[in-house]
């Protein structure tokens, strides 16, 4: 048998491999530094969604109970976007978009939850973005694609749903804002089950294009987000129907607490 | 309102995106096909056709992948920094690109095409559109792939002295990659793949050794081993 | 509709679950520094096996250039298990064994490769446990366990076939040890085949118990280690086959570099 | 040598872990029996049999599932710290346990089965054998699963109280559980269904009191009732 | 020679083994397609139409069934012992027959439809061919899924008596059922499933007890159930 | 010179076919976008918005699909008794659109949309393009898919005798495809799908019902189904 | 009425394709096993039986074959124009025939059966009964898998002219199907595997050329190989 | 009462069935036990290790398997004619058992293991308790995948002669079960794999072979396999 000239030391590509190797190294560990950070982002912005549905009313701020717990999550969320937003500048903002994408996702269906429960209105993906580049607090920028943002309302409407459901179930009414933004009252015919099936109804008819990893979650997505539209309409059925065998003149126990009127939806 | 006319915005970058999508399809359509081209006529260095003759057409064909390169570039430069978003698109075929330029390089040079040589063949070489190095580094395993037929065949067609030539190029090329820290992904496949490559290119040298076929002329060791086993 | 009293606020239970909640947060948190100490780790591990791999002769030591790229992964290992050692003290041990086992293992696979190159030997549980307890450098022990221990060995022997093919590929020998621990030549019946078959075997008779889990991911990587046996196994057949072509009395070319005898194994 | 010195110690330790493991799960199928027997008795409440004389075959028996996790806790103390190695084996059951304790102790005294006191009726007070608390919490869920056919059930059988008092107890402990922040998983699942139950004591609360019939006494309430529609 | 003999005697069996498992199938799928006509016009029921009627068409049916049965035993008797080998075969189909038996002796008596009777109906009663009591066990709990859409449409048809019928037919069986220990198997799961079938019949009582629209007093009803089981 | 003249011949025809696939495909994606369309118009029926009006928009794209249908002809005219060779490339689109034609016609007359109606309004009436049987029975399959939520939010609207109308419809519906005898295939599944609306539907007209809602008295909206099929 | 009248229609259509459906299968069935049949006695080319006896008794087949394509075509002139419809039933076998009937004639003559060739031996040159040549180019490909295991037993057998003779013929075939633009379907991984067929057939001709074994002298052959093209 | 009787009867009917499985599952695992200890000695013939001594341990086991068998036998003999009912409880674990028996029979004698040597081996001569046929078939295709494995190892220790012998056993064994006709189930999946040890040995006899390195001339050892069917 035989052999080469004693071998490998020599070969005449190492020193170029070696520029290849700490090229990957670095790409593996922006890499595997957007995954650990979409990981803490997207367990701090549950942790959020979970404090934000302790909240009973629509349309007015965040009490200060709730956002005193949620404030120490998104620290957490900004500092980690700005540990990561130097690995995601130029071409690496796409290069890393899949391993980000998570934390994102989780992050807009926080903020745009909170935002919803405070305006009783969908944020856009512009004031979003500002949004978190004005958290992080660093010169670096990132962006909400729009793809993550859609993904991002997606999940939301199921928070929409279980807070709905909630307050049904709770309250006795369909959650709807009942002051504008300075507290003043309003009238308002929007309910969280019109702003649900608009949304619903955007999302489904939005074209996901010619993305096939965007389309394939998008169309998963939206199975759940009509299921969650789905129950919302249902538990309104039976608020309705259940308040047509309401006695005419019948009046609520004046010793239970003043409740909505279940026809305000 | 606000809702509906974010999502109109949305339908019309997406609908951008899906167009520009379906023009990047169609240029790597034809580097697709142009590569079928050169491949076929590479493949006939299988069959022991004299190679500078049989490499014309192909390098005819580099200047023609060139721009189409570049016609992607152009694609691309309508939606700056967003290389990475569309280079699953491209991916395999430029992978089969670099393969074919290496194979190429290595029949003219007996050595590795470069990265940035294959950079500057295919006109990649501003910073926003450029040759992965992910892809440089498949394609070359790639080729690796395609070494051990090659030598049988050459062997086969009489030509003992390649053995010790691809063996002394694959040896240093496997040395090479062995610097590299890989995951587990797709390239790691490849690389492991290489080991057999090396492995069957040792055995054929083995092989024409110990029948002392490489010291001599070729006609000298046809005549030799038809009066062996 | 009715409601009850104001509601929710006055929930006699609330006080309790504030309890339930810190307890959840807390175990939440271990859990999730577990995970990312086991990417950490698995990382790191990743690096030294792949550096390990171009060691070319078998039973001596990590040659310096080698092992002087191996010692920061190893500081980053024993940091991140020093990092989560708290976090598996106790009954939290086996809490979050499930989360750090794909650290622990990937670490066994590379500790035991480079003790097999270094030794031709088997590293023992015991000798891995006490290395990594010392490399960490701190009060908290981590155990390895049976488990960690063999699923570690599993993946070290498709490290071993890789290792036993290149070499036969670039040296033409099936490899082996020909000096013992202090450099004197030995001899030596053993070899890397050899050695693989012996731990494949032991791998295979070894009755997995009533684990499911582990039952289930010892069968599976048993099916990895038998192709790997197999894939040494028929590159030595090829070897010999080969071998056997060799004209009587045919020596080496001496212009190549000297090589081991094919009958070596 | 050594190497089989090794294995045939791995083999003794994984035969032991094998055995400990039989132990365990015999103790843990008359735990699962034993619940069984206390449900069948408990689902009588669902067809309004006084609520004293149906408890008392089942509280009998938690002396015997105390009995039992003492008999779990004597196995587990052969291998000190391993109580989380083993628990996927008596988890589900343990829950199934909650939830009838928790149910009971409702029906007897309308509050919610503290999670100590759960540890205390099972004898779990030590460190090394406790009740995990997400097996309490999950337990709690299951119980809360059975509240709305209950209500349904009493008010079928005229007692028009029930409603009520289910309807506060759930609606605290639904607040209660909404402090927490949980992961994606089971017990998330089974947070997420409490909702619908409290949503459906919610209207069977409102079903009775349209109709005006809980401030009466029952009889007067089944009475009035048949008059109207 | 003694190889090919041996594989030839196989072939004999395998073929043996097929032709006969081909006559079976072939037997099935008369049982399947009877079944479906069957099926086809009992579910006029939920139209409420007169049961009486209904009854008469699918009842013809029951002699169709026998004959298909006894002509599966006549297969089977040519393999002695291989009953369980086939059993597949028919499973299916069998339980559905039983579903449909036992709804429409439900329909006529009020009462369960026994396994002996059920295997009489059938002509099942010799040793060599019975009805699997699991086969009779899921196809009764299939049974009980079609209840709560029966008293459902029931209801709207004006039967306000239908509920607590019910209710009391499948109460009984359910705790029936629960003296048996299942295992994880299909007949546990669709045992678990007829929990579900209860607790919606339930609620239907409740709905018109609630409105009062039961015919008789209610506390003749309630004692009539309480005295029940 | 044979087999490569064979091979050309192939090339050229495996060319045409391939052309021909992606003419087909521009034309269904078309199909498509517009199917999209009338799909996000008539999505509005849930939100109770006034059907006539509603129907307008979605009416108007009718012309739209048998324009494209024609021009799906007009392709499929030139490679005759191929039809079902290119079939699966329409199929699933051609579902959605018998779908949503049979839904509007449902909303505008209350009848069932004809197999023969269908091809009219698309223009397939000619022998060579037909409208697929199973393509249409599984679009209606579909459209029933739809009922229960748009039962669910008509009553919430107030409109409380839809519940029954769809019923009766549904309840046909159903009853007609039991005559047929299905393989164990897509549309098998989808009618199986079929049940589950049909009991939505039917427990919801128990809803209004045993609430007095429907809009007529009880003994007339029964007569009224009774006397139905 | 007319709802039911149009259901019992598709009654009868369905039924009629199920029952032609049914009559295809039939037939088909007896192809699989006439090529079974066939098989068998080709499989001893594999254990050097001499190949022109061994021919006899698969040639005697082809004529039932024939008549059985013949007995399919009939089927299908009752519905014309739906070849493509029902061709998934009989494809898979049709692929087993042409690579059958494909061997065959290359061990008898050397060359490849052409496409018309194929469609003659087994009658099925009329218009509306083809054989496509989808189903032709894959049972190519199937026989291609067959070649190595063919050179490597008759090298052992000491046929060691056989290596270069079906390299020639294999080299020439992969060559021809290149010239084909395959999309992504299965002739595509077919035809990819056809590259190791090729591979592993040049690696038995380096081994026998290697050892000399070659029974004319090479340069003869080599020119042979090299003029072919 | 008469239902609870009939559950009753269930009941114990169930709990009987339970108990035997138990007792069954209790000697499979035994069976399997031993048969890992055995299989743990014949993997060392992959070790080359002299294999009359190394069979000794194993065969010695032979007694042991049989009175398991025989314990089967008694447990099965409480429940006539349920052989099929709890046969997949030992499938598996049988065709393990006939693989072993049947490697060490053919590496003491060359020859296969008859079916009913097997049935003597394991004492399941009478009528009640044979062995089924498919699992014999299963068996010896296990069997047939060690072989590759074997020879490859054989070769490397250095007996040439290994590959001839093992092609002879394989061939014939093969060509045997091509006279069965399977469906298409785990049998068919195991003896399509059959094909590829069969391949893989010929490429071992074709290496060895084409080296030369066969004990005997190329002219006997040809004869004496072609004089072999
Ligand atoms: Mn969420
Ligand atoms: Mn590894």
């Amino acid at each position: 048998m035989t052999s080469n000239d004693g071998g490998e030391g020599t070969s005449p590509y190492m020193s170029i491999f070696e520029g290849f190797r700490n090229e990957l190294d670095q790409h593996h560990d922006r890499r595997e530094r957007c995954i650990k950070a979409s990981r803490d982002i997207t367990a701090a912005s549950k942790k959020i969604i979970f404090a934000l549905q302790r909240v009973r009313t629509l349309g007015s701020v965040i009490p200060e109970n709730i956002s005193r717990t949620t404030q120490p999550y998104y620290d957490t969320i900004y500092s980690s976007f700005a540990a990561v937003a130097p690995d995601l500048q130029g071409l690496n903002a796409h290069r890393y978009a899949r391993n980000i994408t998570g934390g994102l996702q989780e992050y807009m269906e926080a903020i745009s939850f909170q935002y919803y429960l405070e305006k009783q209105e969908i944020i856009t993906r512009e004031a979003a973005e500002a949004q978190l580049n004005q958290g992080m607090q660093v010169e670096a920028r990132i962006a909400i694609g729009v793809e993550d943002y859609i993904l991002g309302l997606y999940d939301m409407t199921g928070e929409l749903m279980r807070f709905a459901i909630t307050n049904m179930a709770t309250v006795g009414g369909v959650p709807q804002a009942r002051h504008d933004g300075d507290g003043a009252e309003i009238s308002n015919t929007r309910t969280v089950l019109s702003d649900l099936r608009e949304l619903s109804f955007r999302l489904e008819t939005l074209d996901s294009g010619s993305d096939f990893h965007f389309a394939r979650d998008a169309s998963k997505k939206l199975v759940v987000t009509k299921q969650s539209v789905d129950k919302v309409e249902r538990a309104v059925y039976g608020l309705l129907i259940r308040g047509s065998e309401r006695p005419k003149g019948w009046m609520p126990d004046l010793s239970d607490a003043p409740r909505e009127e279940i026809e305000g939806f | 309102a606000s809702l509906e006319k974010q999502f109109e915005d949305f339908h019309v970058q997406l609908e951008e995106s899906g167009s520009l999508r379906d023009r990047i399809r169609a240029v790597v359509m034809e580097i697709e096909s142009t590569t079928r081209l050169m491949n076929a006529t590479l493949l006939l260095v299988h069959q022991s056709r004299p190679t500078p003759e049989l490499l014309e057409k192909p390098k005819a064909q580099i200047g023609v992948l060139k721009e189409l390169y570049n016609r992607l570039a152009v694609v691309l430069r309508e939606c700056p920094g967003q290389y990475y978003r569309y280079h699953g698109d491209w991916r395999s075929e430029t992978q089969t690109v670099v393969s074919l330029l290496a194979f190429m390089h290595w029949l003219e040079t007996g050595i590795l095409l470069m990265h940035s040589e294959a950079e500057d063949k295919l006109g990649l070489n501003n910073s926003e559109f450029c040759l992965d190095v992910e892809d440089y580094l498949i394609g070359i395993c790639f080729m690796s792939n395609e070494l051990p037929r090659y030598v049988v065949n050459q062997v086969t067609a009489g030509d003992y002295d390649c053995p010790r030539k691809v063996l002394k190029f694959i040896t240093d090329l496997h040395a090479a990659f062995r610097m590299l820290n890989l995951r587990n992904d797709f390239l790691r496949k490849k690389f492991d793949g290489m080991k057999y490559d090396l492995k069957r290119v040792e055995e054929i040298h083995y092989d024409v050794k110990i029948r002392g076929l490489t010291a001599q002329g070729d006609s000298i060791g046809e005549q030799e081993i038809q009066g062996q086993s």
